[in-house]
């Protein structure tokens, strides 16, 4: 099964490493969207994936059966999940306050900051 | 003898989440492939339905309640989501 | 307790069918207010038949509870979600092939002459000017 | 009570801004409040740190457990002579843009959230130097990397929104990468507090995922401290920012990621007899020279002053590349030189677009007459960067320099000595342009610098001359930093119990 | 949307919602949930409010300005960890009440902290992202 | 600690002048009153040196770093205070009076930089401690730099700075790097130890780079060849700068020290030639650059070039005589070209014209000044009675001395002529040239003015006539503390009729034929492009446009705006470091597959994950590309179901719906089928990139397999979760509890983010826009 | 004239329970339809006029429209008096108003009363 993860990992990692190398915002977006969930699968296999049983303490217990699922990644996942969920709804206003104010999202039109005070760049064309 | 064909009820049970790739493979094609986007955006209400089944089966199989928890939750919020793709295919595809 | 565990597979059996049958309409219906149909209908039932399978499976209160709130949350929000994506669909210019029988939303309803993926398709510029 | 405060002196500095952004939050449209709480906040944040440095220097690595769960099962925020340090900087920093800002932030940008995104970054700075955690590591450098974004495109200028989308691309991926490299770390040594994995990895077999793991961490911080060749969001945003905001990251930001790989490469992996020394090394050349050499080419301050960033951050990553404790001495001698000086010559390029109505040298000019007192205080970072003595700069350049002399690095040696007389060389660009030219824009387009830009920048200049001066207390300090970096036992003992370092194989 | 469907039972999603979402966030400790689902669960009812009403009705909805309740739920998840920071000197250290096999604290006020951040944060995402372009 | 007390004291009358001089009506003479107290301490401290006695003072500065602030006072180090303090005492005065009718803020601040330059100066000749040394030397660059520009708002005197500071700062660091590598071959940074220790470090396999880095950082310094070119430029400065820096103390620090080091390399034959080879080609150089001028400051300069060559010339000699030749003529030079300096700078002052050639008749109008000037000239050109002319004689006995001073020879009595051209053209064409008008003059002498070049001139005769006076005192004293041993010498002005004298009137008729051609030639010369090519700084701006060309060429390759670009060589150079470290550090791969736990649900899901993700990267519509990572979002959240991690599923579902519901609305606004923004060629490039990521991430977990778990953290949540924080749920009593500064952080990332998100969307062009 | 509460208590479960039936049927109609050689190709849009008094009753209606065999609402005209039908079955529709009359339309506006 680990191989089955480990390749599955890796092309949907490298499929956003791929979305991120584009010039389109929203693009680069989806890019970190795929990688998250990426590292997240890559989170819950650094923790072993070998049971089915969730890590809640059935009533009457007092401690975890020893065959729950590892209860660490998942919470590390769900910090990470969170993450990337705030961080993909902060580029996704990034985008949209680029798009309303330049008209676009794609790369190549986007060059005020490069130009701002460029040295390459003649001064009266300076913004 | 029942204890067999209990037996064989569980097994079938389990295996009933591996049937239920199937609409979810042909659910997934057609959001990717459309044509249309509302039959995307069908499609996409259709995988309410597959994964609150699949919660359920998962609950049913481990026995574990936790999982129809998660159904119940999917079936609560992902309607938040049709309404999302609604609201923008009226918005986008409308005259305005 | 073997014919309740019967059931209950029956149960869970008629859900799947039912789930199997939605997504085959997904496929095989000719246009989105049509595969609506499948999804919406044979999609819901699908589930709370499943649902309904693992309550009687487990035969317990709180799953009972929790799986009657499940069926009640599908009950109550498939519908609206369904007469929301049908009507935008409409709205949207939709391709709706199978829409022979008249179309008494005409004129009553905005609907966009072109389907919104066709008008896209053809210049990003296009879009722009929207 | 007073006892409790005193013993989780590690927490504060990351609660106090935590707690200020917060309330700053829930006070939201009410600027004037915010101010006040804002302002109380840096107050405190600056004196909890001095408190934390102090009870390091006096009773060694501070180190607490949230809540009461024994490391490595719980959270460890630990503070040793480097997180220290770090922290303390962090608070003179906060303070002297606070002052700085009291000329330059506007009122819109309160209202966007200035306040709250301020101390958030803070926070998030002081907690990526002061936890003993990994994935806890990884959460700081998220709150920083989102606050950033946030105060970056705070004036949402078309250049601000460009520049911060440069940012974030290329810092989203370094995060993504520190968390696989952080998964990577946990599946194969199970564990996440950082003493603990300093302690076991030396016991676990080599494995291609450890090798991945250091190696993504290398590149993850390497975007974030904005090495060579992975620098490219830095010089392409930090100068859309306002310039307080610049200032604050200019010093702060790069650094935090030279501090991760500080720690992560003396605690967890080695440097030493490993293929990262010559990466690092190559890197750390590369960052110098293309740094510099950005630099040398531009003609807006600000754009020089960010690629300096670049130049002054590979002098870091040698420290670390050459991995003894004179090298590591002399890199952290040279973080927090630079924090300073860094922070100072953005606010100074601050109060020349003031004082001549522009950040472009060509158009600039006249300010020995128009403001001297900036002219003098300009000298004092400028001359420190440029390495000239006796300011902090010097020892800094010295001790790096030096320790790769030891080591023999012949050729970074004469790597940093020629990237010295380019850095001089742009920053006499700056002297002669804006201060010694006579101005080009008409009268109208200057404004007197005000009062609190001055101060500021006096405060920065008034450290850098003492640091120079008085170097000695800081050198002791670094070497003894350096030593509990090169021999991580002091760390992990104080983190994980007594004695613990010396059983690599021993469950806590 | 101007939808009369939606619209007439927007508000009953919108209560049933917020419900869930408490009940999810109180339970959270010992079954699935928690703070974080529950914020989400209960933004969604925003949310649906949001679509169904429009931006004005789901601000007044929540009554305080979202970011303040961002606020006011990282300052509740910080006040969560003093009393154990002050009483067993450590921060985020649970107290907690016991009543037979009933046990609260501390970590659910953190978790309410958890709860408020993230309603108030989503709404105000949700807000901006469909308040209508004034300009542009 | 008197030593430490003279350096503090001019380094607190530079800001005392600073505060003060506006206010004072004579800033000048009473500002000299310091170089001139300090002159006399120095005096008082000399009497009490003997032979090779000296004296030390040290403070410890940065232990830690073994700099000391050493300080060490021998009979050469006496000869530079003396000639430090005193020229600075007569600077000082003059500066008061050259700056008279300037604003007096402006005179404030050169009167400032002057005094300071002087204690850069004691500093850098008093210090033992090379590291100290090194920060004088650095800061005597730094003064020089900022006098150099002094005249910031012209052009000329900025570049010239900059240039300056740019040769002299580099050689400083060249210096710098001598100085680490001498303190790692020997472990200390004390000079006299050092001297002492010579053997070892010329033993030492570091003594080759060493020697260069020294003759770099000197060379520059003293303007040798090829550095020479910046010294005539410096000449932009005030001539109060230009006397006293520029000719009689600064450039004299690279000679310093390398007369200092001279006795640590004696068993490296290599440093004396090298000294030998550029110390005579700048002597030629200097020679003839000075026939190459028409301004009066201009040829003063050049000729101080060819003087520095003089000297390092000298060091580069063996022998006694050459120790005392060196210091003879270090003493008679700082005399006669500081006076001749100041001489220019009364005329140029007085008429406002820099050229000799516009330049006549001013005898009449300046007598004092054309008094000192013709004095002085004849020190420079090396006639009797001058202590010029000892110090020649002492030069060509020290080169007749030693072989390769022989070969050295006919070069330097050509260099030595064009000294004499450049005398007699000093003494007599400003001021008693016939031919042309009389220039105008806008004042005569006045007392602050001719007093320097009075003082200095008579000097010159004074110790020429009494050479006694100097000769036990100064020169045999000096010249022992460099030989390292007592010198018996004699410093006379009569030694009988020797070879020297005979050279010495070879070289006096040489220079008059040369001062004669002169009017002739100079602009010819001046004007020959090979000559002005081969001698002039192109060779310099050559190097350092070429430097910044560089640096432009590779910043545009790299900075070059364009996203995908920086993205790309991100992702290249981590592959990259990723590929060198597995291949370097890894031992093998080893890897534990086991396919019997294959279950289908999970491996189907994984597999629609899959397709979803290339399904995203191949579709030019956004929307699709947004329903495709639906999918794999979806499908990690059917992962965590199959997984036994209920959190994990509902969370991951609610995010996926919230991200749907906010992605839509950026959708709504934005075209949903932008053109590509790729070439085929760039995606092929971002394929085999992202094929290279996924290459690595599969090693990595392929080989995690392999490692053995170790579940000590899991295993203690497992069983405290319930007891000891009292909740079932161990993810969440995780979330709340064992990490919960991982969640605080955690809702602090939501919160920021909602609020930059709330800020940018803010509506413009209102205030209040955070409502 | 409002009848009792009671009486209209008892007409909502009728109304559930009918409804659950007729959910039934237009699933298995549905999955008839889904795997039927032939796929259905013909369908249409009927206007259907309501005589119901609250916004909450129509969009019941609207609602268990939707989850009827063959039909969905897609949308209530402006002045409330239409329901407009997407219909799978484009034969008859008069029978399809009429269906939706009996089960539904009248037990709702007895409920609404
Ligand atoms: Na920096
Ligand atoms: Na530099």
């Amino acid at each position: 099964m680990s191989l089955v993860y480990a390749l599955a990992i890796a092309v949907i990692s490298a499929c956003g490493v791929y979305l991120m190398l584009s010039r389109h915002a929203v693009r680069i977006l989806f890019g970190v969207a795929v990688l998250s969930a990426a590292v997240n699968l890559v989170i819950l296999y650094a923790g072993r994936i070998v049971s089915t049983v969730p890590p809640v303490i059935p009533g009457g217990e007092t401690a975890l059966a020893v065959e729950a699922a590892n209860p660490l990644p998942q919470a590390l996942i769900l910090t990470a999940i969170v993450i990337g969920f705030a961080l993909v709804a902060f580029v996704a206003a990034l985008a949209l306050r680029l798009h309303r104010s330049t008209g676009t999202l794609d790369n190549r039109a986007l060059d005020d900051a490069e130009r701002l005070g460029s040295p390459f760049v003649p001064t009266e064309d300076r913004p | 003898m029942i204890e067999t064909l209990s037996n064989a009820l569980d097994w079938l049970s389990a295996s009933l989440v591996v049937v239920l790739m199937v609409p979810l493979a042909l659910t997934f094609w057609r959001m990717v492939r459309g044509p249309g986007y509302a039959d995307r955006f069908i499609a996409i209400d259709m995988l309410t339905g597959i994964a609150v089944a699949i919660a359920a089966l998962t609950a049913g199989t481990t026995g574990r309640r936790e999982f129809l928890d998660v159904a119940f939750g999917i079936a609560l919020i992902s309607f938040v989501a049709t309404c999302a793709l609604a609201a923008f295919l009226e918005r986008k595809g409308s005259r305005r | 307790m073997i014919v309740l565990s019967l059931a209950s597979f029956m149960s869970k059996l008629v859900g799947v069918v039912f789930l199997f049958a939605a997504a085959v309409g997904l496929i095989r219906f000719s246009d989105p207010l049509q595969r609506m149909h499948a999804a919406t209908k044979a999609g819901t039932l699908g589930a709370g038949f499943i649902v309904l399978g693992v309550v009687l499976q487990l035969q317990r209160l709180d799953v009972t509870l929790t799986g009657l709130a499940v069926v009640l949350f599908l009950l109550l929000t498939i519908p609206v979600a369904g007469h929301l994506l049908g009507r935008a669909a409409y709205v949207s210019g939709a391709d709706i092939g199978g829409l022979r029988g008249g179309d008494a939303l005409e004129g009553v309803l905005d609907r966009h002459p072109g389907a919104l993926e066709a008008r896209i398709g053809e210049t990003a510029a296009q879009v722009e000017a929207q | 009570m007073i006892g409790v405060l005193a013993s989780n002196a590690v927490l504060w500095p990351v609660a106090v801004p935590l707690a200020t952004a917060a309330v700053c939050a829930a006070l939201w449209g009410r600027i004037e409040a915010q101010r006040v709480v804002s302002w109380i906040g840096t107050i405190l944040l600056f004196a909890v740190s001095l408190a934390l440095l102090s009870r390091t220097v006096m009773d060694g690595i501070q180190a607490i457990q949230f809540g009461n769960w024994a490391a490595p099962f719980g959270v460890t925020f630990a503070a040793d002579r480097l997180g220290a340090a770090m922290a303390a900087i962090t608070g003179l920093m906060a303070l002297a843009t606070m002052i700085f800002g009291l000329a330059d932030i506007r009122r819109r940008e309160e209202e966007a959230g200035f306040h709250v995104l301020f101390h958030g970054m803070l926070a998030g700075v002081n907690g990526a130097f002061l936890t003993g955690d990994i994935f806890n590591l990884y959460v700081w450098f998220e709150i920083m990397l989102i606050t950033a974004m946030g105060l970056l495109s705070i004036r949402r200028t078309r250049a601000q929104l460009d520049g911060t989308l440069k940012y974030a691309v290329l810092n989203l991926f370094s995060t993504l990468l520190f968390l696989l490299a952080v998964a990577l770390l946990y599946g194969a040594a199970g564990t996440l507090n950082m003493a603990d994995l300093g302690r076991v990895l030396p016991t676990l077999p080599p494995s291609a995922t450890l090798t991945v793991s250091a190696l993504l961490f290398l590149a993850g911080f390497g975007i974030k401290a904005g090495y060579f060749p992975l620098f490219f969001w830095l010089p392409a945003s930090y100068h859309t920012a306002s310039i307080t905001i610049a200032a604050i990251f200019a010093g702060l930001l790069t650094k935090v990621g030279v501090y991760a790989c500080y720690r992560v490469f003396t605690l967890i992996f080695a440097v030493d007899g490993s293929g990262l020394r010559d990466i690092l090394a190559v890197m750390a050349a590369g960052t110098m020279l293309f740094g510099v050499f950005g630099a040398a080419v531009q003609w807006d301050v600000r754009r020089i002053l960010s690629f300096h960033i670049v130049s002054q951050i590979g002098y870091m990553l040698l420290g670390l590349a050459l991995a003894t404790p004179a090298g590591l001495a002399g890199g952290v001698f040279y973080i927090v030189h630079h924090i300073v000086v860094k922070a100072n010559l953005f606010l100074i390029a601050g109060a020349i677009h003031r004082a001549s109505g522009t950040f472009d040298l060509r158009r600039s000019g006249g300010l020995l007459k128009r403001s001297p007192l900036l002219a003098m205080l300009f000298l004092v970072p400028a001359l420190s960067l440029g390495g000239i003595p006796p300011l902090s700069g010097f020892w800094a350049k010295f001790m790096v320099i030096d320790a790769a002399v030891k080591d023999q690095a012949w050729w970074l040696v004469g790597v940093s000595l020629f990237v010295g007389i380019l850095t001089l060389y742009s920053m006499t660009k700056i002297w002669m342009e804006a201060f010694w030219k006579s101005p080009v824009l008409p009268r109208e387009a200057a404004r007197p610098v005000p009062r609190p830009m001055l101060v500021a920048i006096a405060l920065l200049s008034a450290v850098t001359v003492v640091i120079g001066l008085v170097a000695q207390p800081f050198v002791l300090y670094v070497n003894e930093a350096a030593a509990g970096l090169a021999d991580p036992a002091g760390y992990i003992d104080a983190v994980l119990g007594p004695g613990m370092a010396a059983r690599p194989g021993a469950t806590p | 949307m101007n939808s009369l469907v939606l619209s007439a039972f927007a508000r009953i999603f919108f209560w049933l919602m917020i419900a869930v979402s408490l009940y999810i966030l109180y339970r959270g400790h010992n079954e699935p949930g928690g703070g974080f689902v529950g914020g989400l669960i209960g933004a969604s009812g925003f949310a649906i409010l949001v679509l169904a009403e429009g931006v004005e009705a789901a601000r007044a909805a929540l009554r305080i300005h979202p970011v303040a309740a961002m606020g006011a739920g990282l300052v509740l998840a910080l006040l969560s960890g003093l009393p154990g920071l002050l009483l067993e000197g450590a921060f985020l250290t649970h107290w907690w009440l016991h009543i037979g096999s009933f046990h609260t604290g501390t970590a659910l006020l953190f978790d309410i902290g958890v709860y408020l951040v993230v309603v108030g944060g989503i709404l105000a995402l949700v807000l901006r992202f469909y308040e209508e372009d004034a300009h542009s | 600690m008197p030593l430490i007390a003279c350096i503090a004291v001019a380094i607190a009358s530079a800001l005392v002048a600073r505060v003060t001089a506006p206010h004072l009506r004579h800033p000048g003479w009473a500002l000299a009153t310091v170089p001139a107290a300090l002159f006399c301490v120095f005096l008082g401290l000399g009497l009490r040196l003997e032979g090779e006695a000296f004296l030390t003072e040290r403070v410890e500065w940065v232990p830690a770093l073994g700099v000391a602030l050493g300080f060490r006072l021998d009979g050469f180090s006496l000869l530079f205070c003396l000639l430090i303090t005193g020229i600075g005492a007569l600077v000082t005065i003059y500066a008061g009076a050259y700056f008279a009718d300037k604003p007096r803020d402006k005179g404030a601040r050169f009167l400032a930089l002057i005094l300071l330059f002087m204690a850069a100066m004691l500093g850098t000749v008093l210090s033992d401690n090379l590291i100290g040394l090194y920060v004088f030397w650095e800061l005597t660059s730094l003064v020089s730099f900022l006098l150099i520009g002094f005249d910031s708002h012209q052009s000329a005197a900025r570049k010239a700075a900059l240039q300056s500071l740019i040769v002299t700062a580099g050689g400083g660091l060249c210096l710098f790097g001598a100085i680490l590598l001498i303190g790692s071959a020997l472990g200390t940074f004390s000079l006299s130890e050092v001297v002492a220790r010579g053997d070892e470090l010329t033993a030492s396999p570091l003594a080759p780079a060493i020697l260069v880095l020294l003759c770099l950082g000197t060379f520059t310094k003293s303007a040798q060849v090829p550095f020479h070119f910046w010294l005539p430029n410096a000449m932009q400065a005030p001539t109060p700068a230009s006397a006293y820096l520029h000719s009689a103390t600064m450039v004299k620090l690279g000679v310093y020290l390398l007369a200092r080091f001279d006795q640590a390399f004696a068993g490296m034959p290599a440093f004396g030639m090298t000294l030998v080879v550029f110390g005579t080609a700048t002597l030629l150089v200097g020679g003839l650059r000075a026939m190459m001028q028409s301004g009066f400051k201009g040829v003063l300069a050049q000729s101080t070039v060819g003087s520095l060559g003089l000297l390092v010339l000298l060091i580069g000699l063996g022998g006694e005589t050459a120790a005392v030749a060196t210091v003879g003529f270090i003493l008679a030079h700082a005399l006669y070209k500081a006076a001749l300096f100041f001489c220019a700078g009364n005329v140029i002052h007085a008429t406002g014209r820099t050229q000799i050639t516009q330049m006549a008749g001013l005898g009449r109008k300046l007598p004092m000044t054309a008094l000192a000037a013709a004095a002085a000239a004849l020190s420079m050109a090396g006639l009797p009675p001058m202590v010029g002319f000892i110090a020649k004689e002492l030069v060509f006995e020290a080169q007749l001395a030693d072989a390769a001073g022989t070969l050295a020879l006919a070069l330097a009595v050509v260099g030595n002529a064009a000294f004499v051209m450049v005398a007699l053209l000093s003494a007599i064409d400003p001021f008693w040239k016939r031919r042309g008008v009389p220039s105008e003059v806008h004042h005569a002498d006045t007392p602050g003015l001719v007093v320097g070049p009075l003082v200095l001139s008579a000097l010159g005769l004074l110790f020429g006539l009494a050479p006694g006076l100097v000769a036990n005192s100064l020169v045999v004293p000096a010249a022992s503390a460099l030989a390292g041993r007592p010198i018996e010498a004699s410093f006379s002005l009569w030694h009988g009729f020797t070879p020297m004298l005979a050279l010495s009137a070879a070289v006096v008729a040489l220079g008059a034929v040369l001062y004669a051609l002169w009017p002739r030639v100079h602009w010819r010369l001046g004007e020959w492009p090979p000559l002005v090519a081969l001698l002039g700084d192109r060779g310099y701006y050559s190097v350092f446009n070429g430097i910044l060309n560089l640096a432009e060429r590779s910043t545009r390759i790299l900075q070059n705006g364009d996203q995908r670009a920086y993205t790309a060589t991100v992702v290249a150079a981590t592959l990259t470091i990723l590929t060198l470290g597995l291949v370097f550090d890894t031992p093998g791969l080893a890897v534990d597959i086991d396919l019997s736990d294959l279950r289908i649900a999970p491996v189907a899901v994984l597999a629609f994950m899959m397709i979803g993700a290339v399904a995203a990267t191949r579709t030019r519509s956004l929307l699709t590309a947004l329903v495709s990572v639906g999918i794999v979002g979806f499908g990690s959240a059917l992962v965590f179901l199959l997984n036994g991690a209920p959190d994990l599923a509902l969370t991951q579902f609610s995010v996926e719906v919230l991200v749907v519901v906010i992605l839509t609305a950026l959708l709504l606004r934005i075209p949903l089928r932008p053109a590509s923004t790729r070439t085929t060629a760039e995606r092929r490039l971002d394929l085999a990139l992202a094929g290279g990521f996924g290459i690595v991430v599969f090693v990595a977990l392929i080989a995690m397999t392999a490692v053995p778990f170790d579940p000590r953290l899991s295993a203690f949540f497992a069983a405290a979760s319930y007891p000891e924080a009292w909740g079932r749920n161990v993810v969440n009593v995780i979330l709340v509890d064992f990490r919960a500064i991982d969640t605080l952080g955690e809702i602090a990332v939501v919160c920021f983010a909602a609020l930059g998100a709330w800020g940018l969307l803010r509506r413009t062009g209102k205030t209040g826009g955070a409502r | 004239m409002r009848s009792s509460l009671v009486t209209r208590a008892w007409d909502c479960v009728v109304l559930a329970a009918v409804f659950q039936r007729e959910l039934l049927k237009s699933s298995v109609a549905v999955a008839q339809a889904a795997f039927a050689r032939e796929p259905r190709t013909a369908s249409a849009i009927i206007a259907m006029p309501i005589r119901l008094r609250t916004e909450f009753g129509i969009a019941v209606l609207a609602n268990m429209v939707t989850l009827t065999p063959g039909t969905c609402s897609l949308h209530i005209s402006d002045d409330r008096r239409t329901l407009f039908i997407h219909s799978l079955d484009a034969d008859d529709p008069e029978a399809i108003v009429a269906d939706i009359r009996s089960t539904f339309e009248d037990r709702i506006r007895r409920i609404e009363g």
